[in-house]
């Protein structure tokens, strides 16, 4: 079985990782400081080979964030779904991945530019869609009087 | 001397593959027959639309001027840009009761995105697309309105035993959430 | 990475390069989307890709409104894919309730999608023709896809923004003519194709405007994201069709086409290739589509129970990802949608700078960019 | 007072005479110079406007439309009513824009496409000047317009323009030498570069025919040129609209943005009338051999008519490139011409040369 393979590999490339396989996609949790190091293990390890970073997108859980990659080896046709969260809720910080796919540099923009969480040693951050000094839509206090009809 | 027989070969391949498009618009340029072009305002009297075309939402009213809203609302509820609003009346009925009826059905074309969710939703089939869509008007007041006609009745439906519940989708009793109001 | 930062960019204004804002108004961006560019001469130095433009929020938006009305969001993203947006949505919430559509519905959506490809791809051709200095193509590519909008106008009253396919299957029942209306387009389209190859493939301006342009090699293509047509160009296998089948993909027999060049020649050939695919894929379905219900039993609010729920799907220009976090409301938590235009956008530094300043309006014409998706 | 439609020069010198006789030399000659300059505006005008129809109707033929049809019957005095609307649109100029140049700019442009038409031998007799160098003084005549577009480009400070400005600089410095070399062909056909001589060199045949291969390869490289000079078809990279907006004339408005529009339209009418002058034979009629019925009956069109009917032809042509080639990149418009034009080019006048020495060629 690919998923029982597939988490049987990360036991063993990193032990006590969380590994979740009773969903569709096998899931692993990673801590915050781990985060960047775990990322490297799986796009390099040639057991594994995630070249693919499809999605990365973050969530407001109003006391603190979480960051969820998704995975794909085009090479190996194995998926994952990798998490973490951030604990600081008003300064939110994580390392970046975009020195591992290139495709997150702008997913972490737009994390950023949305949700407010910063990605130390990313090359670029800037705002991607809206001005400096708006707010961060995406999380749940989010409050804009003039755009914002409430019901 | 391979590289001038490949200088004219591809002079050669790059004049016929000129000529060759230019025959395409030359044939539609001979052919004006095949012209597509619908001529709006002068084929006003022969353009029907197409029986589901979604030109805007109307509350379908016999000729008796009587509709199917009994203000249920939940055409309101079911609109994710709020442009419909229900004002309901109340009003006793031949039985003595006091019954439920609209005043003013309002709907805001300017902000209908034509989803068809308060049609596909509506318990009594009162609303419907009609194949208006010539909606350009100078003020935008004008399209803000009001669907039932003046004077309009609910329609009565005749007292007979009812056959099996109709398939029409249970009314919701909850309240949806609508983000703008 | 050749990212340049906005700082740089004002240091070098003073060094005396030579930039130019290619948009926000600009005929080529098809859209308000602003290239700041950088040249020497006619080349490109870099190419700093600017958006937000139309940004409305639509991910906010979602997290107040119920299931069924997502839909009708999803239709402005990427219009000109709107029934896929619609599937990717309905599949991911029919997912998270476990419900099993009919397989009409299934055969259906499938066609649809199809029909939407098409008419996707004739309107990317029309615009890159023009993009390149032939505006007879555009008019060719709108004369077709016009047949395909009034079949879907037929079936569902309106041609764009269709809002049709719901969770749980359709919004109604296709119109009697729609087979009919299909299989005619069919025959028209088989004929009407080989113009388009023969008004702007074979011709040698347009072989020498794209060959050899804006080149990414697999490893890059996969390592920015570029899906979908344009990932396929530079050998990227990433036809979500094939690789996670859904609605009834996975009973059509159909090819993936690959180009290795990944030039803009070859993104080209690769659309060019598909329309002939879509066909065939229609063909297969269209006499086929079993009877049964439009839609399967729904209850009238749909909650999602807590959980996390993604569903992948090939719009024209690449992968949908739609990305639901429920906690049991009948509105989602977070609602994410990772959309094929905001990665192939930032693929255009990489491919353009070096290249010339029609090479830029070549690229981003091959990579068939849609602004309100890439702003969302 | 005579009127001959076969032969303009018994009308010329009637009205030549009647006004000599009336008046002093020096008003006669002053009272000519001023209806010529008066029948030229008016014929600059109505050629413009209805070239602009022309390449409406025929793009939108080429198209699958129908083009303009809601002024007058079939949208006749559309671009009449264009001319009105831009007429009374306000005249914009950029805050930062060097006044003088920018203003002056659209006039240069239109001054050279309108001196360009005196040279032009409509009919017999019907002639403005008739230059001995007819051939020479229209291609300096024609290129002065690249300096009143590089004027445009430069004054409107506006990056867009300035880049089209110097692409139309580099493009007609380089076209300019296919058009002499295809014309030179000609020249040395005829022996003359009086452009009236060159037409009456034509009356047993056309060169495009009498010349053999040679003369046809120098009349489609001079269409090519030609084309590429006057910056249309698939070699409009001044004004490159998917690329550079509009090009050189991106900050005009108006009036003056008109007149960019209708110079471009007249320089492809005196390249057509050009072309139709040296290689289709002017005013001449189609002669075919020894068919004597046939040559009677083409002598019993006008000459007038046939003066137009072939310039309407090269201007079809010209269209028909334009409405169905993508746009050329800019190195490799320069490719096609010191690699390919050129070099055939030279060749091919060599070989003209040579025919015309051995007297290989129809007389």
């Amino acid at each position: 079985m690919e998923k029982e393979q597939l988490a049987q590999i990360l036991a063993e490339l990193v032990p006590g990782l969380e590994i979740n396989s009773s969903k569709e996609i096998l899931e692993v949790k990673a801590a915050s400081n781990t985060w960047h190091e775990l990322a490297g293990k799986l796009a390099s390890d040639p057991r594994l080979q995630f070249n693919y970073l499809h999605n990365l997108y973050g969530v407001d859980w109003q006391t603190y964030f979480t960051v969820i990659a998704y995975l794909d080896s085009t090479i190996l046709g194995y998926s994952l779904i990798v998490r973490t969260e951030v604990a600081d809720h008003d300064n939110p910080s994580l390392d970046t991945i975009s020195d591992i796919w290139i495709t997150a540099n702008f997913q972490e923009r737009e994390i950023y530019d949305l949700l407010g969480i910063s990605f130390s040693n990313h090359p670029d951050l800037r705002r991607l869609f809206l001005e400096d000094g708006w707010g961060f839509p995406l999380r749940k206090d989010y409050k804009d009087d003039i755009n914002f009809i409430e019901r | 001397m391979n590289s001038v027989a490949q200088y004219f070969s591809d002079i050669f391949k790059a004049i016929r593959s000129l000529w060759k498009g230019l025959m395409v618009t030359g044939y539609y340029f001979v052919h004006p027959k095949q012209i597509v072009t619908q001529q709006y305002p002068e084929n006003r009297k022969t353009l029907e639309m197409f029986d589901r075309f979604k030109g805007e939402v109307i509350l379908v009213h016999d000729t008796d001027n009587t509709h199917k809203c009994n203000g249920c609302g939940i055409c309101q509820l079911n609109c994710p840009n709020g442009s419909i609003e229900i004002i309901t009346d109340s009003a006793v009925n031949e039985d003595g009761k006091s019954e439920r009826i609209i005043d003013k059905h309002i709907y805001h074309l300017s902000m209908c995105t034509f989803c068809g969710l308060c049609v596909k939703s509506c318990p009594s089939n009162a609303l419907a697309f009609s194949q208006e869509f010539e909606h350009a008007v100078f003020d935008r007041q004008k399209l803000t309105k009001v669907l039932n006609q003046p004077g309009s009745k609910i329609k009565k439906e005749p007292k007979v035993p009812k056959p099996a519940p109709a398939p029409a989708p249970t009314p919701v009793t909850e309240e949806v959430p609508n983000p703008a109001n | 990475m050749q990212e340049v930062e906005l700082q740089d960019i004002l240091t070098a204004r003073e060094d005396g390069d030579y930039i130019i804002n290619i948009g926000p108004q600009h005929p080529s961006t098809h859209g308000v989307l602003r290239f700041v560019v950088s040249l020497k001469g006619e080349t490109l130095e870099y190419v700093i890709p600017h958006c937000g433009y139309i940004h409305r929020g639509i991910e906010k938006m979602c997290e107040r409104l119920t299931y069924p009305q997502i839909i009708h969001l999803t239709d402005r993203m990427d219009y000109l894919s709107a029934h896929m947006n619609n599937e990717a949505v309905s599949l991911a919430v029919e997912k998270g309730l476990g419900i099993e559509v009919p397989d009409r519905v299934k055969y259906i959506r499938t066609i649809l999608s199809e029909l939407q490809r098409l008419a996707s791809h004739q309107l990317w051709w029309a615009a890159f023709g023009m993009d390149l200095g032939g505006l007879t193509c555009f008019f060719y590519g709108l004369r077709d896809r016009e047949k395909i909008l009034d079949i879907f106008e037929e079936s569902f009253g309106s041609r764009l923004l269709h809002s049709y396919i719901c969770p749980g299957g359709l919004m109604n029942d296709i119109h009697p003519n729609f087979q009919k209306r299909t299989k005619d387009f069919i025959t028209y389209f088989r004929k009407k194709l080989p113009e388009y190859d023969e008004l702007l493939t074979g011709n040698i301006i347009f072989e020498q405007r794209t060959k050899n342009i804006g080149i990414l090699s697999k490893e890059e293509a996969v390592g920015y994201g570029l899906t979908g047509p344009s990932g396929r160009g530079s050998g990227f296998a990433c036809d979500i069709r094939k690789r996670f089948p859904y609605s009834a993909y996975d009973k059509v027999n159909f090819k993936e086409i690959l180009y290795n060049e990944g030039d803009t020649w070859a993104r080209y050939k690769v659309r060019m290739d598909e329309m002939w695919e879509s066909m065939r894929i229609i063909e297969q379905l269209i006499d086929n589509i079993p009877e049964g219900d439009f839609t399967a039993k729904m209850k009238p609010i749909i909650r999602l129970p807590e959980g996390e729920y993604h569903q992948r799907v090939e719009t024209a220009r690449g992968e949908l990802g739609v990305y639901i976090i429920s906690t049991g409301e009948k509105n989602p938590y977070r609602m994410h949608f990772r959309t094929p235009n905001f990665s192939n956008l930032f693929v255009m530094n990489r491919l353009a700078a070096g290249f010339k300043i029609a090479d830029l309006i070549a690229i981003s014409g091959s990579l068939d960019l849609v602004i309100p998706d890439i702003d969302r | 007072m005579p009127f001959n439609i076969y032969d303009f020069s018994t009308t010329t010198k009637a009205v030549d005479e009647f006004l000599k006789a009336n008046m002093s030399p020096t008003w006669a000659f002053i009272t000519e110079l001023t209806i010529v300059g008066l029948v030229f505006l008016i014929f600059y005008a109505i050629v413009g406007l209805y070239l602009v129809y022309a390449e409406r109707k025929v793009c939108a033929f080429m198209q699958n439309r129908v083009g303009p049809n809601r002024v007058g019957k079939w949208g006749l005095f559309q671009t009449i009513a264009d001319l009105i609307k831009l007429l009374m649109k306000e005249l914009i100029t950029i805050k930062k824009a060097d006044k003088l140049l920018y203003n002056v700019a659209p006039f240069i442009v239109i001054i050279a496409s309108f001196m360009a038409i005196a040279a032009i031998p409509f009919a017999k007799g019907l002639h403005a000047v008739d230059f001995n160098i007819g051939v020479f003084y229209m291609m300096a005549v024609s290129s002065i317009g690249v300096v009143g577009i590089l004027i445009a480009g430069w004054s409107s400070n506006s990056k867009y323009s300035l880049i089209g400005a110097m692409r139309s600089g580099a493009q007609v410095v380089s076209y300019e030498l296919s058009v002499g070399l295809a014309l030179v062909s000609v020249v040395i056909f005829s022996g003359s570069m009086q452009l009236s001589t060159i037409v009456e060199s034509q009356a047993n045949g056309w060169w495009i025919f009498k010349g053999h291969l040679p003369a046809i390869v120098a009349f489609f490289m001079f269409l090519i040129a030609s084309t590429a000079e006057i910056n249309r078809g698939p070699f409009d990279l001044a004004e490159a609209e998917s690329e550079l907006t509009a090009g050189f004339h991106t900050e005009y408005s108006g009036i003056k943005f008109a007149f960019f529009f209708l110079s471009e339209f007249m320089n492809m009418f005196i390249v057509a009338s050009l072309a139709a002058t040296v290689f289709l034979g002017g005013w001449m009629p189609l002669h075919i051999g020894n068919l004597e019925a046939f040559n009677r009956i083409m002598d019993f069109i006008p000459p007038i008519f046939w003066y137009f009917g072939k310039t309407i032809f090269v201007i079809y042509l010209i269209m028909w490139f334009k409405w169905t080639f993508p746009r050329l990149r800019i190195d490799q418009l320069l490719n096609l011409e010191w690699k390919y034009l050129l070099p055939i080019n030279l060749v091919n006048t060599l070989l003209i040369a040579f025919l015309v020495l051995m007297g290989w060629y129809f007389k």
